[in-house]
C-alpha cells in the first residue's frame, strides 16, 4: 500500500480534528506507518466549518496537502458541497446518514453510517459519532489496525472519555459485519 | 533540570506544540507574546510548561510590549522568546529594530497566516517573508529559518535560540499554519544530545570603562544588567562602549555596517540548505511547506526519465546566495516554488538569472500549496 | 580652595561631560532629586536598573546615570521594563520618561502596568509638550496654548490629572510634585523605591525653551515662581471647592497602599507549577 | 573651608537659567564677569558669609553644577 489520503469534512464540535489525530497516531505511533495529519477551521469553535486531512503511508510522506482523497469522510451536510467533488475516482465515502442527506450516486461507494442516532441512543452522547464512523471506517478498509486505533483513543482524548470513546469506536466496528 | 524541560520520546505532535518543545529544550525561560490565531498553541503550551522550569509566559497588552518585555528579559540576562503571527509582526517591527540595533539575542516565531490585513487566519501562506528582512527601518541584516514539519519546528526552535544566542541577534522562525497547525510524527531526543548555546557576557568584573559590549563582527560579550557592568545600551547611533554619537556620520557607518557584518560574517555557519541536485538539470527551489511538495514532484519526474532535482532553503536570511549561485552554475532551468505571489523569487532569480533560465510558479490557490502535478507539468513544459 | 566634591558626581557615568538639557530645564532637577534618593536611601546604583523611552526626560538616566541603562523606543519603556523586572526581580528597575512618552504614545503601558502593579517607579516629567521634537502639543499641552502643532491654540481636551489616570488603572504609590518641590520630591522617590508595587510619581517640570519662551510662560524662573504660585497640597485641596481648584495643581502623595504585586505573584505561581509538576512525576512512578 | 563650590564648566549660566540665584534668598551669587567654555555666565559667591547653607542652590541646581558644605548637610539631610 502507497498512499492513502483521508478528508474529513464536518461542523466544529463534532471531532472533525480529534478523528484526524486518532487516525495519524494510531498510523504513526503504534502501526509503523508514516502519517501527516493537518487541519482548518472558521473563527466560531463551535458550529463553524472545520476540516481535518490525514495522509497514511508506508514511505516519508512528502507532499503533505490531501488533494484527491481515497477516503472522504463527510459529517456534516455543509460539507457536502464543499468537499465532495474532491474525491478520487472509485474512492470511499463515509457519510453520517443522520446529517448527510443530499448525496448522489456517483463513482464511488458509500458507506452510510447513521452515527449521531448510535451514538445519542445507545451512547447517550452524540459527541462521539466520530468514534463510530471510524470504527466502521477501520473495519471496512483495515487501513489501520484496531489495537493501534485503540491505544490511540487512549493516549489521546481525556481520561473521563476513554471508556465512551473506546465503546463508540468498537460499536463502529460491530456495524460493519 | 535538562529532563524537566525535555520531553524524549515520539510523539504525534502539532508543530506549534513541537516549536513550544523546542524553546523548553533550548532553554526559553522567558515567553511574553499576545493571542493570535495560528499562533495560540505555542503560547498555550509554554504558558502551562515554562513554570514547571522556573520560567513564565507573559500575556501582554499588545504585540509591540510582548516583544520589548521579551528585549527586557533578554537584557536580564534571559533565554526569551515571542510568538506571533504577521499582524503582531507588523506591530513588533520597531522593537525588532531596537533589538537589531543593540544586539539582543531572542526568537521571534511567526506562524503566517492569510494576508494581507486580517486575512484568513487559519490558512498558511508565506506571506512575510521579506517582512522579516526589510520589515523593520533601516538596513539591517536577520537569521530566518523556515521549518516544513513539525519535526523541524522542535528542531528548528533550538537551532533558532542557538543562532540568537552566538550571535547576539533576533532570529525568526518562519512558520506558517500550514505547518504549524500540521500534526507528524516528532522524536524529542535526549537532553544530553541537544546542543544549547549560550550567549558570552564579559567577565565578571570587567571595568565598564574597558568594555567593548557592542558593534563587533565576531561578536562582543554582551554586558547584561545587574552583573554591575553599568552598561549604557541605547539603540541610537553608538560605538563599541555603547557610547552614543548623534553627529558623526562615519559612526553610523560603523554602526550600520559592524552590525550587518556580524551576521554577513558568519554566513557561511548560518546557512543551512538541502541539496538534492546532483545531475539535475531542472532545479526546484523552495523553502518550508512547500518544499515536501517540490520534493515529491522531483521524485515523481526522475521516475519520468527527467533530471529534477531539488534545493531547500532552511535559512532564508540572510539569504544564501552563493548556494543559489552554486545550484545555477549547474543547473539549465530553475523554478522557484513559494506559498505567495512570488517573494524570495526575486532574490532568488537575482543570483540565479546569469547562470540558468528562471521561472517562477506560484500556487493554484495561494494558501495551497503547489500540487505536485502542476509542478509536473511545469517541468515538462521548461524541459521542452 | 575647591577641596569640595559634589557627593552625585559620583553616581555620573564618567563619560559624560554634562548635562543634555537646555538651560534651566527642570530635568536636571529631576536627575538629582533621584540620585539624593539613593544616596538617602544608602542604595548603589548597581541596585538598580533604569528604563527610558524617547524624548528630553529619558536622558535623565540615559547616559548620566553610571548603571544599567536601558534606552529604549518610544512610548514603550515601561514594557522593556516589565520584562527587566521578571529578569531581574532583586533589583530595583526605574523608568524615567516624559508625558508625550508615558501618557500619549505608551499610555496603555502605563494603564496595564498599573493595573498588574508590578514593582517598579514610573517617574514621569510632565512639562505640557513635546521639547526635543520643537514644541508640539501634547496630550497634556492645556487648551488654548499655542504650539507649533496648534498655531491657533490647542483645541483638544486634556489630560490635567495623569496621577488620577493611574491611581484608577490600580498602582499602589502615586505622587505628584513639581520642580519647585525638589526635597518633598526626593521624599517620594525614597518611599517609592521602597514600594512593593506599582509606584507612579508625576512632575510638573519646566521646559523653559519651548514651553517658555516659545509660548510666552516665561523663563525657567518664572515657570518655577506659577508653579510655587498655583501648587496646593492634597490635603489643603481637599478644603476646596472644584470651582475653587480651577487652574491650581493639587500636589503631594495620593496612594501609598499595600495590594497583591504581580512579581511576587508570578513567583508563587511558579512555585507552585514546578512543585506541581515534581508531584505529578512521582505519582506517575508510584 | 570654602562653604561653596561652583563648577563653572558644567553651569548652562545665571542668564540662561538663572535658577540659583532665584533660589537664594540670601543673594549669596551674582552672575559672573567672564563667561565658561560654553559662553555661559556662571554664578559666582560674593556674599559667602551670608549663606546659611541652606542647600537651595545645589539642590535646584539642574546641571549638578554647585556643591554646599558637606558637614553641614550631613547634619541638615533628613
Amino acid at each position: 500500500m502507497g498512499r492513502t489520503e483521508i478528508l474529513i469534512g464536518g461542523v466544529g464540535g463534532q471531532g472533525v480534528v480529534l478523528s484526524g489525530i486518532l487516525l495519524g497516531t494510531a498510523a504513526s505511533l503504534y502501526d509503523g506507518k508514516q502519517a501527516v495529519q493537518t487541519q482548518s477551521y472558521s473563527s466560531e469553535l463551535r458550529g463553524g466549518s472545520a476540516r481535518a486531512a490525514v495522509i497514511i503511508s508506508e514511505e516519508r510522506v512528502t507532499d503533505p496537502e490531501v488533494r484527491r482523497p481515497d477516503i472522504l469522510i463527510l459529517m456534516a451536510e455543509d460539507a457536502v458541497g464543499r468537499y465532495l467533488h474532491k474525491i478520487k475516482p472509485r474512492g470511499l465515502l463515509a457519510i453520517d446518514a443522520d446529517l448527510v442527506k443530499g448525496v448522489s450516486e456517483g463513482d464511488y461507494e458509500i458507506l452510510s453510517i447513521p452515527a449521531t442516532s448510535i451514538a445519542d441512543k445507545e451512547m447517550n452522547n452524540i459527541i462521539v459519532a466520530n468514534l463510530i464512523i471510524l470504527g466502521a471506517l477501520i473495519k471496512k478498509t483495515k487501513l489501520l489496525s484496531v489495537e493501534s486505533m485503540e491505544k490511540a483513543i487512549e493516549t489521546s482524548v481525556p481520561k473521563k472519555a476513554i471508556t465512551l470513546n473506546l465503546n463508540a469506536f468498537r460499536r463502529g466496528l460491530e456495524i460493519i459485519s | 533540570m535538562g529532563e524537566k524541560r525535555v520531553r524524549t520520546g515520539r510523539y504525534f505532535m502539532m508543530g506549534n506544540v513541537a516549536c513550544a518543545e523546542g524553546a523548553l529544550a533550548a532553554g526559553c525561560e522567558f515567553a511574553a507574546g499576545y493571542p493570535i490565531t495560528p499562533a495560540t498553541e505555542i503560547a498555550n503550551h509554554l504558558a502551562e510548561k515554562l513554570p514547571q522550569v522556573g520560567g513564565a509566559f507573559f500575556q501582554m497588552e499588545d504585540e509591540i510590549s510582548s516583544i520589548a518585555a521579551v528585549i527586557g528579559a533578554s537584557w536580564a540576562g534571559k533565554k526569551a522568546m515571542t510568538v506571533t503571527s504577521g499582524p503582531g509582526i507588523s506591530l513588533m517591527l520597531e522593537n525588532i529594530g531596537f533589538a537589531i540595533g543593540v544586539e539582543t539575542p531572542c526568537v521571534i516565531v511567526n506562524v503566517q497566516r492569510g494576508a494581507p490585513t486580517t486575512g484568513m487566519p487559519t490558512i498558511g501562506i508565506q506571506g512575510d517573508m521579506v517582512q522579516a528582512k526589510h520589515g523593520s527601518h533601516g538596513d539591517y541584516e536577520i537569521i530566518a529559518l523556515c521549518p516544513s514539519s513539525p519535526q523541524e519546528m522542535f528542531d528548528h526552535t533550538v537551532i533558532a535560540f542557538n543562532y540568537a544566542e552566538k550571535y547576539r541577534t533576533p532570529v525568526f522562525l518562519l512558520s506558517d499554519a500550514f505547518v504549524g497547525h500540521m500534526r507528524e510524527e516528532v522524536v524529542i531526543p535526549e537532553a544530553e544530545k541537544i546542543e544549547t548555546v549560550c550567549r558570552n557576557i564579559p567577565e565578571p568584573g570587567t571595568d565598564p570603562l574597558k568594555m567593548k559590549g557592542f558593534l563587533d563582527e565576531d561578536v562582543a560579550p554582551m554586558p547584561i544588567f545587574g552583573k554591575g557592568f553599568k552598561a549604557h545600551v541605547t539603540s541610537s547611533c553608538h560605538d563599541e562602549y555603547g557610547k552614543r554619537n548623534l553627529i558623526d556620520i562615519s559612526a553610523l557607518d560603523k554602526f550600520v555596517r559592524r552590525l550587518s557584518n556580524k551576521i554577513l560574517k558568519h554566513k557561511e555557519e548560518i546557512t543551512l540548505v538541502e541539496r538534492d541536485y546532483e545531475d539535475a538539470e531542472i532545479v526546484l527551489v523552495s523553502y518550508g511547506g512547500v518544499s515536501r511538495a517540490a520534493a515529491a514532484a522531483a521524485s515523481q519526474a526522475r521516475k519520468r526519465g527527467i533530471p529534477v532535482g531539488t534545493l531547500r532553503l532552511i535559512t532564508v536570511w540572510p539569504f544564501p546566495g552563493e548556494e543559489i549561485e552554486k545550484m545555477a552554475r549547474r543547473a539549465k532551468q530553475v523554478i522557484v516554488l513559494e506559498n505567495n505571489l512570488g517573494q524570495v523569487y526575486p532574490y532568488i532569480k537575482a543570483e540565479a538569472a546569469h547562470f540558468a533560465e528562471v521561472s517562477f510558479l506560484p500556487p493554484r490557490l495561494v494558501g495551497e500549496i503547489q500540487d505536485p502535478e502542476d509542478i509536473l507539468r511545469k517541468i515538462e513544459e521548461v524541459s521542452k | 580652595m575647591n577641596e569640595l566634591v559634589h557627593p552625585y558626581h559620583r553616581f555620573i557615568r564618567p563619560t559624560v561631560t554634562h548635562t543634555t538639557f537646555c538651560p534651566g530645564c527642570g530635568d536636571g532637577t529631576v536627575a538629582q532629586s533621584i540620585l539624593r534618593a539613593i544616596d538617602g536611601l544608602g542604595m548603589d546604583m548597581d541596585d538598580f536598573v533604569f528604563v527610558s523611552g524617547i524624548g528630553c526626560a529619558a536622558w535623565i538616566p540615559s547616559p548620566l546615570f553610571n548603571a544599567d541603562v536601558l534606552h529604549t523606543t518610544h512610548g514603550r519603556p515601561i514594557a522593556f521594563a516589565f520584562g527587566i523586572k521578571m529578569g531581574l526581580p532583586d533589583k530595583k528597575v526605574m523608568v524615567v520618561s516624559g508625558d508625550g512618552d508615558l501618557v500619549a504614545i505608551g499610555g496603555n503601558h502605563l494603564i496595564q502596568n498599573a493595573r498588574r502593579n508590578i514593582e517598579m517607579v514610573v517617574l514621569c516629567v510632565n512639562n505640557g509638550i513635546y521639547g526635543m521634537t520643537g514644541g508640539q502639543a501634547a496630550p497634556t499641552t492645556p487648551m488654548g496654548v499655542k504650539t507649533t502643532t496648534t498655531p491657533y491654540g490647542a483645541f483638544e481636551n486634556f489630560f490635567e490629572d495623569i496621577s488620577g489616570l493611574v491611581i484608577a488603572a490600580g498602582a499602589s504609590f502615586v505622587a505628584r510634585w513639581t520642580t519647585a518641590h525638589p526635597r518633598q520630591l526626593t521624599a517620594s522617590i525614597k518611599k517609592a523605591i521602597q514600594k512593593k508595587g506599582f509606584a507612579f510619581i508625576e512632575v510638573i517640570s519646566q521646559c523653559p525653551v519651548q514651553f517658555g519662551r516659545k509660548m510666552g510662560m516665561g523663563n525657567a524662573i518664572q515657570m518655577l515662581e506659577d508653579y510655587k504660585k498655583r501648587s496646593i497640597s492634597i490635603k489643603e485641596a481637599k478644603k476646596l471647592s472644584p470651582e475653587e481648584l480651577k487652574d491650581r495643581m493639587v500636589v503631594g502623595e495620593f496612594v501609598d497602599l499595600d495590594k497583591p504585586e504581580m512579581v511576587e505573584e508570578v513567583t508563587r505561581m511558579i512555585r507552585r507549577a514546578s512543585g506541581e509538576a515534581q508531584e505529578a512525576v512521582d505519582t506517575g512512578r508510584g | 573651608m570654602a562653604t561653596l563650590r561652583i563648577y563653572d564648566e558644567l553651569c548652562k549660566g545665571a542668564e540662561e537659567c538663572g535658577i540659583c540665584l532665584y533660589v537664594c534668598k540670601e543673594e549669596v551669587f551674582q552672575p559672573s564677569e567672564t563667561l565658561n567654555q560654553k559662553g555661559y555666565r556662571p554664578p559666582v559667591v560674593v556674599n559667602e558669609d551670608q549663606c546659611t547653607q541652606c542647600e537651595n542652590c545645589m539642590i535646584f541646581c539642574p546641571d549638578l553644577a554647585i556643591v554646599v558644605s558637606e558637614k553641614k548637610r550631613k547634619k541638615g539631610s533628613k
